[in-house]
């Protein structure tokens, strides 16, 4: 019944995911999806001076890619937004703590990329 | 590993003399791998089929004994390399039962054989305001091209739609072919739904309207005797690398009087009959789409993989997987909380899409693949019919006749370990 | 066989440490076939080279035991082979020192590559009163395609002419790229001459107007170190078959902002980003222009193809390609009534054209094949080449780095014999 | 020195050619080229009433075309119309005497469709 790839922790994350939602008004939005495997993740952001105050995200797709955007969450809620920025995208995946196949990298990543763009300011091609 | 398929689900035409499904495994040699002590269990041949030796054997002979460019030699082994070319035609001709192999033309995948048919019918022969009638379940294959070619000539796009068992509603069939409609290009068989269309029937109402009928045979080819004049279509499309034959290489089959009228698609060596630095003329079909070296050795293979399936017979292939197809029906109808989409065993072959509770399809594969079981999740190359099932993805497990009831309770094995992991 | 090439003609850079000839030409299992106790002499390695076993196996090797399809697969054997198709794009970019991996799309071969661009850049880049600029020695790959698009586009092909030694004449060529030329699409080597052509020099000049240069590298890349960001070429197409790689795959080298700029040319899975029943959006390149299932076994094969190569050195590969051609068109002038065609040695690559006297070269490949000495004969697709030439076909051996001065002394007395039976 | 391929006989027909020329207005003329290999073989037929009573054959190409186009003006010559059209392909292969390869057949029939098309009537394409 244990896997290897889907450890506890994940689990946890994926079925009671940490900051999930939305913002009102955010000071930063972006969303994007994966074409191979549709998963989505959209996060919103807002600051308190240089610093991220509060981060909600949402999305749908497998374990993997929303547990790890809700730990990423955890990740970049309180930082500054250059230390935020500068958060490797080693972290995460040594966050999950798992052994990892190349597409489910791209999984993992996803919710990394969405977080860096909406920190970068990439205008969100998905607003109207 | 115990057949107790062979004895359970035995349809009628498995009598003796029929293929020895212990001796028709052991053809194929992935079959017999396995990843840290468990055996390799591989339900994805709707993706790619696997291969047996004496296709993998036809293509390292040519290569080791006979290797040379074709049609142009006049040295021992160029003749022999295009003897067995044009060999592989012949072959692939006959499996499909066209009338000649000039029928016959190779392309890369069914991919491009669709492509084909838009670049060089389409963009000749479709005019702004002219129709294609498509359907709400084709792969991107044969949807994409002809997005491309209607966008490029002001041509409309019309789609037959569902029923909801994902069967094509084929009501309003005359009312949308009299919408000027030109080409109709339809699956034979759904890769996610397994869903079996009626094409000949389709054809038939098609072709009183003057319209064309492109065929993507991808998936029906590989798995139950298709006879071109049977269905009286006008293109047949399909790929060597779903019927036990190598990537590299599909055909089109095209109706001769229809092929003769097409301009080329790719011009190079080999297709022309005579140049000047000003202008060319172009080579007889099939040479004429046949543009550069071609892909020799799968060709070779491909001839070898067609010869296979008919040494073990269509007949028994489609039979020995519509009892495997029940038999995953059944089994995965079993287990709680698994939705099965499209419709019943005897209007399907063995592409079989469903979803654990709600379970992404990819945490589905990823823990299947931990016992080693090769099964597919996503959209399948069919983002509309997704929109249409209101999913965004399934898991589809495929059959072939070389699987096993063994291997499917070994999914359901898998199945009930998913359901355990996350709880639903 | 007493390989006196390897003393008597030793370059060099074929000091100690560089590759031993009996072991390289032990790679290659077709050559020490024999026919009716004659050894196979393989002189046609413009047509398509021969294979060693390493390609062999590499291809053996995924199909037995790592054999799915790519890019959406998440259990192992997929991921696999994922990664091995990935690597074969990677080693093929090093291997012409393209800047990322990316600027390499897989087709089926040279010629494919080449009317991807012409559809997918021409079809939207030229317009009417442009000019493409080609010239008198292109192969039909490089030739019928720009004729397709020009007429297709109102546009016009315009032509480098030769000299009266079979080099490209430069002389004009600022006054003919200022009548409007978008492209310029010129082979680095002739297949029939062996002429090498100054395409560095030639795309300066183009890229000084503005218009982009194709170059054709079937007969370069194979042959000598091609580098494409010293070339400065925009696109660069080859062709695995002719470098010791499978038939069914080639590459297109392209610009990374060249090719983004670029609309697909086929459609289907895989190339998409987004699909609805209406419309598309398309991936990223180079998946953008890689349709449907692809040559993955081929493209495994090509890289395994390259790493042969690399190891051997394209330097010492050029070198021994440069000492047997010179020896080769030594051997020939010393034939009482051969005409060869072409630049001399250093100046060329080891295709070499012929003719003995009139002795038709249909009937000189004939009479060295009752030796088993393969030698192609007729147009070699070139034929407003062969008109300039004055004749209607020519002999050509052509020379790779496993053959040796052996062989091309048998040859020498196969066309004795010519001379003997045809009595010129 | 010896050729299974080249023997005398095709030689001395390849070298001297029997009735090459051309007709001052032929009843019938056709001529056709093998694209591969550029051979070219174009015949010239006279007919006193049913009977072939003049043919002359030109081209150019290999020894095998046109030494089978040779020996098949033999054939001819003299001949009913309705009997010069039930020569079958293997009387030239035959007549050769030789094993021939599938690529040489094709050149060793190239004057047999020319004949075979200008004993029809088929009009000549290449005629202005
Ligand atoms: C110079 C040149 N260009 C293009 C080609 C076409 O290559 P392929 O037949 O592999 O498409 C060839 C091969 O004969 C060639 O020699
Ligand atoms: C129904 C259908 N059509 C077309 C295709 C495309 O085939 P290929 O990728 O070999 O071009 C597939 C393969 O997935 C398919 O299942």
């Amino acid at each position: 019944m244990s896997s290897d790839l889907y450890q506890e922790e994940i689990l946890d994350h994926y079925r009671h995911p940490h900051n999930h939602g939305t913002l009102e008004n955010p000071d930063a939005t972006f969303e994007d999806s994966n074409p191979l495997c549709g998963d989505i993740v959209a996060v919103d952001l807002r600051y308190d001076g240089e610093r991220v105050s509060e981060v909600r995200f949402r999305g749908s797709g497998c374990a993997i890619s929303q547990a790890a955007a809700s730990m990423l969450t955890d990740m970049v809620v309180g930082q500054t937004r250059v230390d935020a920025l500068a958060i490797p995208r080693e972290a995460i995946l040594e966050e999950l703590g798992v052994p990892l196949s190349p597409a489910r990298v791209k999984c993992a990543l996803l919710g990394y990329k969405v977080m860096m763009a909406a920190l970068y300011g990439v205008p969100d091609h998905n607003a109207k | 590993m115990l057949e107790i398929d062979a004895i359970s689900l035995t349809p009628a035409s498995m009598r003796a003399g029929t293929p020895d499904l212990a001796k028709v495994r052991a053809d194929f040699p992935i079959l017999s791998t396995s990843r840290e002590g468990k055996p390799l269990i591989y339900l994805d041949s709707a993706a790619t089929s696997q291969k047996p030796r004496a296709v993998l054997d036809a293509m390292s002979t040519y290569y080791a004994t006979y290797n040379a460019n074709v049609h142009r030699g006049v040295y021992a082994i160029s003749e022999q390399a295009t003897a067995a070319y044009e060999a592989g035609r012949a072959a692939i001709a006959r499996f499909i039962n066209a009338p000649e192999p000039e029928n016959v033309v190779f392309t890369r995948n069914t991919t491009e054989a669709i492509n084909l048919v838009a670049y060089s019918w389409g963009r000749h022969s479709i005019k702004p305001g002219d129709a294609i009638l498509t359907s709400a379940l084709e792969h991107h294959s044969n949807l994409v091209p002809w997005q491309m070619l209607a966008e490029e000539r002001g041509a409309r796009l019309l789609h037959l739609p569902l029923d909801a068992q994902g069967r094509l509603d084929l009501t309003d069939l005359d009312g949308l072919l009299a919408q000027g409609v030109k080409l109709v290009a339809i699956s034979q068989m759904s890769n996610v739904l397994g869903t079996i269309n009626p094409v000949a029937e389709i054809a038939r109402r098609a072709h009183a309207v003057g319209a064309l009928v492109l065929v993507d045979g991808a998936q029906s080819v590989p798995h139950f005797p298709v006879d071109v004049q049977a269905l009286d279509c006008d293109f047949l499309a399909f790929s060597a690398h779903k019927m036990v034959g190598p990537t590299g290489v599909g055909a089109l089959y095209g109706r001769r009087s229809v092929l003769e009228a097409m301009p080329p698609f790719m011009a190079g060596g080999s297709m022309i009959k005579k140049v000047t630095l000003e202008r060319s003329t172009y080579a007889d079909v099939p040479q004429r789409f046949e543009a550069g070296t071609q892909a020799i050795a799968e060709v070779i293979g491909f001839g070898a993989a067609v010869q296979y399936l008919s040494e073990l017979g269509m007949e028994w292939v489609r039979d020995r997987e519509h009892a495997l197809t029940a038999y995953l029906l059944e089994t995965l109808s079993a287990i709680p909380g698994v939705t099965i989409y499209g419709p019943p065993v005897d209007e399907r072959g063995g592409a079989v899409s469903f979803n654990v509770g709600d379970v992404h399809p990819h945490d589905v594969a990823s823990l299947l693949d931990e016992d080693n079981i090769a099964v597919r999740a996503g959209h399948h190359c069919c983002q509309p019919l997704m929109g249409l099932l209101a999913v965004a993805a399934t898991t589809r497990a495929s059959v072939y006749f070389y699987n096993t009831t063994d291997e499917i309770d070994a999914l359901a094995r898998g199945l009930h370990r998913v359901r355990r992991v996350f709880g639903s």
